[in-house]
């Protein structure tokens, strides 16, 4: 079944459908499909909105907390990507909480490009400003970021693999850009 | 590429996540519609735009998407402190102290050995 | 003495470290030559006895090799890979020679032996310091048509490449706790040493190999193992660790804020057949903690007369030449020198087995162990003399030398004549890290002063001489840095003992005495342009008092190598000439980059496609396969219209229009900027940010929505719906979509947050299909599910959630055209599904896909304004016919207070209105300018200007819309647009050409 | 003063250049002045020069903190243009254009203004319907602009890339051939030499550390690092600095002052034959006599008096560069640097009188300053010596930012200055 909406007859256009990028040190791959909501509240809001969503907000800057398929990704002080990659809405789940937020469906807005191996720190460093080093972005690390001359959201779901969150229409930029940059993954 | 700490972040980040958005502390009239015509054109355009410290605005629009404000100095670049938006300026005796303690020394490591041939 | 004539007649066997086995073939201006792995362009040049590699910039004169390395300012060549791959102004000093390298003299013609241009050397005492400024003024026209041409033709070294460049070239952002510049001794040490402390280290250096000074240094050893081999180990053993980057052939060349500085790293020109995935060249953005500067000094040349033939060479370049390449430059080579370290040249240089007819020491008194030293070898010192002149023009020939202060001359044979003035310590990073220098008066050079940044200087560049002191200096700093970077380490640092090398101290700058006083000679400072000591002293006699004048005025030091050799010489000679101190005069800041940096490996990725992104609608693909002829806004491709087979654009959009109006056209809107705002404040929100009342909106209601700065002036304008109490949906146009979101983020975060309420990008979670048209309601009901159709249960100006096709939906009922029509929004990745299954619906209702053009058209028949074409940033909503959107009663939004400035209120502003052309067929041309009196004179008084204009099909002829002084007054006033073939005579009109009453949008 | 010619330079060439008078003098500063001018650029320079040659003041200091010409003078691109939307602007700039095409032969001074033509390059619809409206408005006040098809632009400007599969292809331009570049430190040296000529005192490393006032408020001077210097009318033409000298008067401008950077490859054989500027992609360029391509980059987002700028802006501006002129890419830059430019809110400048009586002020030219230069200084001189605005000058007052009456050539066309 096809993840992120709710089943309907027609066909589904994915922005990435059959690209594959990289090379011996790294992989480039989109990822499959996946529900999203975009969620604002404040502090007072943390408790009922995580227990509708069965986990705890993070509230660390640059974290994330993931139980089974589902992330909090912490965005700003009040600001979080929720992703959920299985088959539960996360919309439904949060429509019966009553605390002050907004949370806003994202799922089509957004697409996501999994970058792995050895050499996916150096590809994304190609882009990205940021110091990926374990030590400054260890496993779980999320920030949103650049990416070239694009907006990300970088997630570093392990050692050598990341997750490349980003607006669909600018999928096309950053894959190709990933695909150029890890011609040149000399870790 | 300036790096700047954002306090939302609570670490630094390079420049090309951020936007400046001009000087800080400008207050906008609560009652705007019937404001003073020069007092309404001081706050639209007149700025300090000073030679030395500044506060100004930034916003972490690639990153946690938080305004704050920053106090920098305009001949160095050098940011001295950040701070949330809304919260008041710091003073800027103990801000300028501090960025006096913590910046470079400003001596060479050893005086250099210098030999004495001369033409 | 027995010749390697493989790799060139003046290798010495046993001297160097190239293997001669290891042979590569290159040409030098169409001629074979054979060279070794390893060596530079310079030394398989030199080493087949060629020292004539260029000419001048000004006067054409024959030049050679000056230096082994960066700073060179003669040998430029141009080197031809391939017919795309052509690259001017390459160092042959540093390009590394690669079989079947292709090398090309510059800046002479017919060829490098004879010249033409160098009839200017015979011209030069016309062509002095800044004669350009006093001559070529009359006749007035030409400066243009005569004399710059000829000026420019003679100017300009290389040639620039012709072709796309092929290459690829890459970008890495970095960071490190140490970044470490300079490879050499000093810098090799303070990398052990921080890498000790497990500290990230970078290390690079500009070279193929690091060690610097060492390459030549014959008899320095460290821990008892010569400099060299002590390097190369130092560099593997650092590069095996975790923690350190070895970065060779890698220049740092610009020192930014905070510790941000750019390296280059040349990965394949040395290469004879680089791999196709490799990047020609990378650029390291690096981050540093700290940074240590170990550059160096750069050796200088003398200033005397003649000083720039062929075969005349600093005498470190010659010495690297022959220890490390195995190079002799000549056979009978002079010395000429103001410091001790080219003693060690000559003494090395002997031992191989060159003559050296005499060592020509400027000082009185040379160290005493020096001059015992060169008795022993051989050689004759003359100590208090001085280089009048030499012999030879394409290659040195002679050196006339007399005691310094006049006496008798002798002329003394040679082929080379190597020489050294003393060094100049490196201060261009530190200077570009925006430290201050000062002036070390002693030894008469400019050190690090005050720094600004987290970094530090170690050896030759701080003025630290001996090699033991460096070490020492080096080692502290390279654990002092680590720590300060944070490492907390308890490694202890290595020692390093160090014997050997000469000092770097001692030397002179400016000229030497006896020469370049004559002014009919020509003893240059700036070798490539051709400035002389006595360009300086006229500089300075026509009032150029600060050093950046001089510069300017001589052009001294903003050739290819930015003065590296001549700035200190420079500033001397102006200095004197002045009676002034150095520091008075001033040193010109150092600016990056340190060498010059292709622009390819700047932009790097951004090229080709990702020179920006190109953002496609979820129904690209669709629009494609059906023949779109697509638009650039912005970043976005959108379809312009849809030829079919035999139609131009012209044709096509009167078919389109045509169509809407008379049964349905299907649009992609997906562009338009989307917005939701969240919140139990969202109304009160958007009443602060629009000109507009939104507390009373109904639910499922639409408003369109004018969107001002607080200058009063027209931001943004769209349609906002209400989904729920909290809930909207805010449209804005296509370009205005980050902007506006940037700008409510502003007013929400900073002015207004107190109000409970969020705003979330929703541009790409929803396509959009416009359907629009007298049968748009027949094509899309049988799609939906869930919300009554009907004009009473969904008028104008609605929106309803429910389904189509199945997917969710939220369904505008709202048009840009004048017709019932609806933008249907459903999420991305349903949009070319949902719009297929419509246009299959539609085709038998006549069903048209329309483009941005015929969607222009359309909604100028009815006046619908378009920001950023009908209005420019300085209309208010009054100049625009919008002031009905302004809610009356409201006590505040952004640009209330603008709105009500002078100027903004006056009489007479530009407004929009309606134009008719007096000929129906002719259609005025956008940004055309409006007269009220075509017969005026030029300037003439311009009224206003067309802010659009189409062939409207529907009306049957052109209509356009127009900014107009006063233009709401002059209804039916019959105004001009003088165009350079004729005048066109317009009527003003109303903005409405179609359905006045719009009862079309209520079918 | 003798008079350059190719005559006296091979007068001198005949004695070894020995000969030259200085081409300025440098006095020390007198107590009093009629006219002080803050500021040694090329505008403070020229209006100098026609004080005295048009007005008859020469008992006239100009002062300048560093050496003249330091500033944005001799730190821009050079380009010259006068093909400005409005009335106001192009009357300005035109005024300019019409100096600088006399301006050798008037100042006895080869400032080499080229007239090699700016190009101005429209990507799609909106840039086509900007720059045609410029077009239209120019031809009526009687400025050269012409219209210009890819391949007519592609004749005037070989290097240019006008293949339509390119990110943002080149789909017409328009061609200013009046335009051009000029040798920016001959025009400050040129007015120097003028000014000097004519009796005015030109004062280096002398920084203005005050501007003193009268009780009624009026202006009596200026205290300086060499001592107090008094005048009755003062001048601040000091591009980039404007805001910290008004304020020693007690005035806060509408200004903000930015790093500008720029940069030059290594020097080539003639490859670039006119001025070329994109707003679209942000990027202008032409070439240098000496044969650099010289290559204007944009502002920084943050004011800074730091005359330096980040790396990234060069990088953007290289993007662009290389994206019109891919024949470009392995070219080298050779120098980079920055200045520092005074923006106004509507990026037009202000010469007029102040609210303080006596103090005149000359600022807020933004990237494009340059090209004005001798129409700046020209009406700002006639300012100055009539206490009113010439009437080309007229419109660029402070009180514009009270009223509305902006003359707003970015918003109204999104074109670059």
């Amino acid at each position: 079944m096809a993840k992120g909406t709710a089943p309907t007859p027609m066909k589904r256009t994915l922005p990435l459908s059959g690209r594959h990028g990289g090379g011996g040190l790294v992989s480039i791959l989109p990822a499959e499909p996946a529900f999203r909501i975009a969620l604002r509240a404040r502090p007072d809001a943390l408790g009922a909105l995580s227990r509708a969503l069965g986990l705890e907000l993070p509230v660390k800057p640059k974290s994330s907390v993931t139980t089974g398929t589902r992330t909090a990704l912490w965005l700003g002080p009040d600001e979080w990507l929720l992703i959920d990659t299985g088959d539960k809405d996360l919309a439904a789940d949060l429509a019966k909480v009553k605390a002050l937020h907004s949370a806003v469906d994202v799922s089509q807005r957004n697409t996501a490009i999994l970058v792995s191996g050895l050499g996916a720190e150096a590809t994304i460093n190609a882009g990205c400003p940021q110091d990926l080093a374990l030590a400054a972005f260890p496993i779980g690390a999320v920030s949103r970021t650049v990416l070239g001359k694009i907006e990300i959201v970088l997630w570093r779901t392990g050692e050598y693999s990341f997750r490349i969150e980003c607006w669909r229409s600018f999928s096309d930029y950053a894959f190709t850009f990933l695909s150029e940059a890890a011609r040149d993954a000399v870790v | 590429m300036l790096l700047i700490h954002c306090p939302y972040c609570e670490e630094e980040r390079p420049e090309i996540e951020f936007r400046h958005a001009g000087e800080a502390h400008l207050v906008r009239s609560s009652d705007i519609a019937t404001q003073g015509e020069l007092e309404f054109a001081a706050y639209l355009y007149l700025r300090q735009n000073p030679k030395g410290v500044v506060a100004e605005r930034w916003r972490h629009i690639h990153g946690c998407g938080r305004f704050f404000n920053a106090i920098r100095d305009t001949v160095s670049d050098r940011i001295l402190t950040t701070y949330k938006a809304g919260e008041p300026m710091p003073d800027l005796d103990s801000v300028l102290a501090n960025a006096e303690n913590t910046a470079p020394s400003g001596k060479p490591l050893m005086q250099p050995v210098a030999s004495k041939s001369k033409a | 003495m027995s010749l390697n004539p493989k790799s060139g007649s003046n290798r010495i066997p046993g001297a160097g470290r190239l293997i001669p086995a290891k042979t590569v073939r290159f040409t030098f201006d169409d001629q074979h030559f054979t060279g070794l792995e390893g060596d530079t362009l310079a030394s398989a040049l030199l080493a087949n006895g060629v020292h004539l590699v260029g000419r001048s910039f000004k006067y054409h004169r024959p030049r050679g090799i000056l230096s082994a390395g960066a700073e060179e300012p003669n040998a430029l060549v141009g080197i031809e890979r391939d017919a795309m791959r052509k690259q001017p102004n390459v160092r042959a000093t540093v390009q590394e020679v690669y079989d079947g390298l292709k090398a090309t003299s510059q800046n002479r013609w017919p060829s490098l032996g004879f010249d033409i241009g160098s009839v200017n050397n015979l011209l030069s005492p016309l062509f002095s310091a800044g004669f350009y400024y006093k001559t070529f003024m009359w006749p007035k026209a030409a400066w243009k048509h005569l004399y710059e041409p000829i000026i420019r033709a003679s100017a300009g070294l290389g040639v620039a490449p012709d072709e796309a460049d092929p290459d690829h070239y890459a970008n890495r952002f970095a960071h490190c706790d140490v970044l470490v510049i300079g490879a050499g001794a000093a810098g090799l040490a303070a990398a052990l040493a921080a890498a000790e402390t497990g500290a990230r280290v970078i290390l690079c250096d500009e070279q193929a190999e690091v060690g610097g000074a060492l390459k030549y240094e014959s008899g320095i050893r460290v821990e008892g193992q010569p400099g060299y081999e002590w390097a190369q180990e130092t560099a593997q053993r650092l590069a095996a660790m975790d923690n350190v980057r070895v970065l060779t052939r890698t220049t740092a060349f610009g020192y930014y804020a905070q510790n941000f500085v750019g390296l280059i790293e040349r990965v394949t020109d040395h290469m004879a057949r680089p791999h196709a995935e490799a990047p020609r060249e990378k650029l390291w953005q690096v981050r540093a903690k700290r940074v240590i500067l170990a550059t160096g000094a750069i050796e200088r040349h003398m200033v005397f007369a003649d000083n720039d033939r062929p075969g005349i060479m600093l005498a470190s370049a010659a010495r690297t030449y022959l220890n490390h390449y195995g190079v002799a430059v000549g056979r009978k080579i002079g010395v000429y020198t103001a410091n001790d370290s080219a003693y060690l040249a000559a003494f090395d240089l002997k031992r191989a087995g060159i003559n050296i007819p005499a060592i020509v020491d400027l000082r009185d008194s040379p160290s005493p162990e020096l001059v015992e030293a060169a008795r022993k070898l051989g050689i004759d010192v003359l100590a208090g003399h001085a280089v009048l002149k030499v012999g030879g023009t394409r290659r040195v020939s002679s050196m006339t030398v007399s005691p310094k202060n006049g006496g008798k001359t002798r002329s003394i044979p040679l082929d080379a004549l190597i020489n050294s003035a003393g060094w100049t310590p490196s201060v261009h990073l530190f200077s570009q890290s925006r430290g201050k220098v000062r002036w070390d008066k002693e030894n008469e050079r400019f050190l690090p002063g005050a720094y600004v940044q987290d970094c530090v200087s170690v050896g030759a560049c701080n003025g630290t001489d001996g090699l033991q002191e460096t070490m020492d200096e080096a080692l502290a700093a390279g654990e002092r840095m680590a720590k300060e970077a944070g490492i907390a380490s308890k490694a202890t640092v290595p020692k390093l003992a160090v014997t050997g090398g000469a000092a770097w101290t001692g030397g002179m700058i400016g000229s030497a005495p006896g020469a370049g006083v004559d002014t009919t000679v020509k003893a240059f400072i700036d070798f490539q342009n051709d400035v002389t000591a006595k360009d300086i002293r006229q500089a300075v006699r026509e009032g150029m008092h600060s050093i950046e004048h001089v510069k300017r005025f001589t052009t001294n030091g903003m050739a290819t190598d930015q003065g590296k050799t001549s700035n200190l010489h420079g500033l001397a000679i102006a200095a004197e000439t002045l009676g002034r101190d150095i520091p008075e005069v001033g040193l010109t800041t150092f600016r990056p980059p340190y060498t010059p940096v292709t622009f390819g490996a700047i932009v790097n990725h951004a090229r080709h496609e990702l020179f920006d992104p190109t953002r496609r609608t979820p129904i690209h693909a669709w629009h494609e396969a059906h023949g779109a002829v697509f638009e650039d806004v912005g970043q976005w491709k959108r379809p312009w219209y849809y030829p079919r087979s035999g139609e131009d654009m012209h044709k096509a959009v009167n078919r389109e229009c045509v169509a809407v109006r008379n049964a349905a056209g299907i649009f992609d809107a997906s562009t338009l900027g989307k917005i939701e705002v969240v919140g139990p404040d969202a109304a009160k929100f958007l009443e602060l940010l629009y000109t507009n009342p939104w507390e009373k909106l109904g639910l499922g209601r639409l408003r369109y929505g004018v969107m001002l700065r607080e200058d009063g002036f027209i931001y943004d304008d769209g349609v906002v719906g209400r989904l729920a109490e909290d809930r909207f949906h805010v449209t804005t146009t296509t370009g205005g979509a980050p902007r506006v979101m940037h700008h409510m983020e502003d007013y929400l975060q900073t002015e207004f947050p107190h109000l409970d309420v969020w705003i979330t990008s929703t541009t790409e979670q929803w396509a959009v299909i416009a359907v629009q048209g007298p049968k748009a309601r027949d094509i899309i009901a049988p799609l939906v599910e869930g919300i009554d159709l009907s004009a009473e249960a969904f008028p104008h100006m609605s929106v309803r959630e429910g389904k189509i096709c199945g997917v969710p939906t939220r369904l505008f009922r709202m048009s840009f055209t004048g017709e019932t029509g609806y933008e249907i929004n459903v999420p991305t990745d349903y949009g070319q599904a949902v719009w297929e299954a419509i246009y299959e619906n539609g085709k038998p209702h006549g069903l048209t896909p329309y483009g941005t053009e015929a969607m222009h058209v359309l909604r100028a028949e009815k006046g619908y304004i378009i920001v950023g074409q009908d209005t420019d940033g300085t209309v208010t909503p009054h100049d625009a016919g919008l002031a009905w959107a302004i809610g009356k009663n409201k006590s505040d939004f952004v640009g209330i207070r603008g709105l009500k400035r002078p100027d903004l209120m006056a009489e007479g502003r530009k407004q929009l209105v309606g134009l008719k052309t007096r000929n129906p067929k002719t259609v005025l041309e956008e940004g055309a300018q409006i007269v009220a009196d075509p017969k005026q004179a030029i300037p003439m008084t311009m009224i206003g200007h067309v802010t659009s204009s189409y062939w409207s099909e529907n009306c049957d002829r052109s209509i356009a819309l127009a900014l107009v002084a006063g233009g709401s007054k002059r209804m039916g006033e019959t105004l001009y647009v003088p165009m350079p073939d004729g005048v066109i005579e317009v009527e003003v009109t109303g903005s409405v050409f179609i359905d006045e009453k719009g009862e079309r949008l209520h079918g | 003063m003798r008079k350059f010619s190719i005559f006296a330079v091979a007068r001198e060439a005949m004695r070894g250049h020995k000969g030259w008078e200085k081409q300025w003098t440098s006095p020390e500063p007198k107590s009093e002045y009629d006219v002080i001018i803050i500021g040694a650029g090329g505008h403070g320079l020229a209006t100098a020069y026609y004080l005295a040659k048009e007005h008859g003041i020469t008992n006239v200091a100009v002062l300048e903190k560093g050496w003249l010409g330091g500033g944005n003078t001799g730190r821009n691109t050079t380009i010259i243009r006068s093909n400005y939307l409005y009335d106001e602007s192009a009357g300005i700039y035109d005024h300019a254009v019409k100096l600088w095409e006399g301006l050798s032969q008037d100042l006895n001074y080869n400032v080499m203004y080229s007239p090699r033509g700016v190009m101005m390059l429209a990507h799609n619809v909106h840039d086509v319907q900007v720059l045609k409206r410029h077009v239209h408005a120019n031809r009526l006040n009687g400025i050269d602009n012409e219209w210009l098809t890819p391949e007519e632009a592609k004749d005037y400007c070989p290097p240019l890339n006008i293949s339509q599969t390119a990110r943002y292809p080149v789909v017409g331009a328009s061609l200013q051939r009046r335009g051009g570049t000029a040798r920016h430190d001959a025009v400050a040296w040129g007015y120097a030499r003028g000014a000097s000529d004519r009796g005015v005192h030109i004062i280096q490393n002398c920084e203005v550390t005050g501007i003193r006032r009268s009780p009624t408020g009026a202006v009596t001077g200026v205290e300086t690092t060499q001592g107090f210097i008094g005048a009755r009318k003062v001048g601040v033409v000091a591009a980039g600095h404007t805001s910290v000298l008004m304020q020693m008067a007690g005035v806060r401008m509408p200004l903000e002052s930015y790093p500008l950077q720029a940069l030059v490859s290594e020097p080539v054989k003639p490859a670039f034959p006119c001025v070329v500027m994109s707003n679209t992609v942000h990027a202008y360029i032409s070439q240098s006599d000496k044969g650099e391509l010289v290559i204007g980059a944009g502002t920084d987002q943050y004011t800074s008096y730091s005359q330096t700028g980040g790396l990234h802006i060069i990088n953007h501006t290289l993007d662009a560069i290389c994206e019109m002129f891919p024949v470009f890419t392995r070219m080298k830059m050779m120098r980079s640097w920055g200045g520092i430019v005074d923006v106004t809110p509507d990026r037009s400048p202000i010469l007029a009188r102040t609210p303080v009586p006596g103090l005149y002020v000359n600022c807020g030219w933004g990237t494009g300053g340059f090209k004005a230069t001798p129409g700046s200084g020209h009406v700002f001189a006639h300012t100055i010596a009539r206490d009113e605005p010439h009437p080309i000058n007229a419109p660029f007052t402070l009180d514009r930012f009270r009223t509305g009456r902006l003359i707003d050539e970015a918003a109204a066309a999104a074109v670059a200055h």
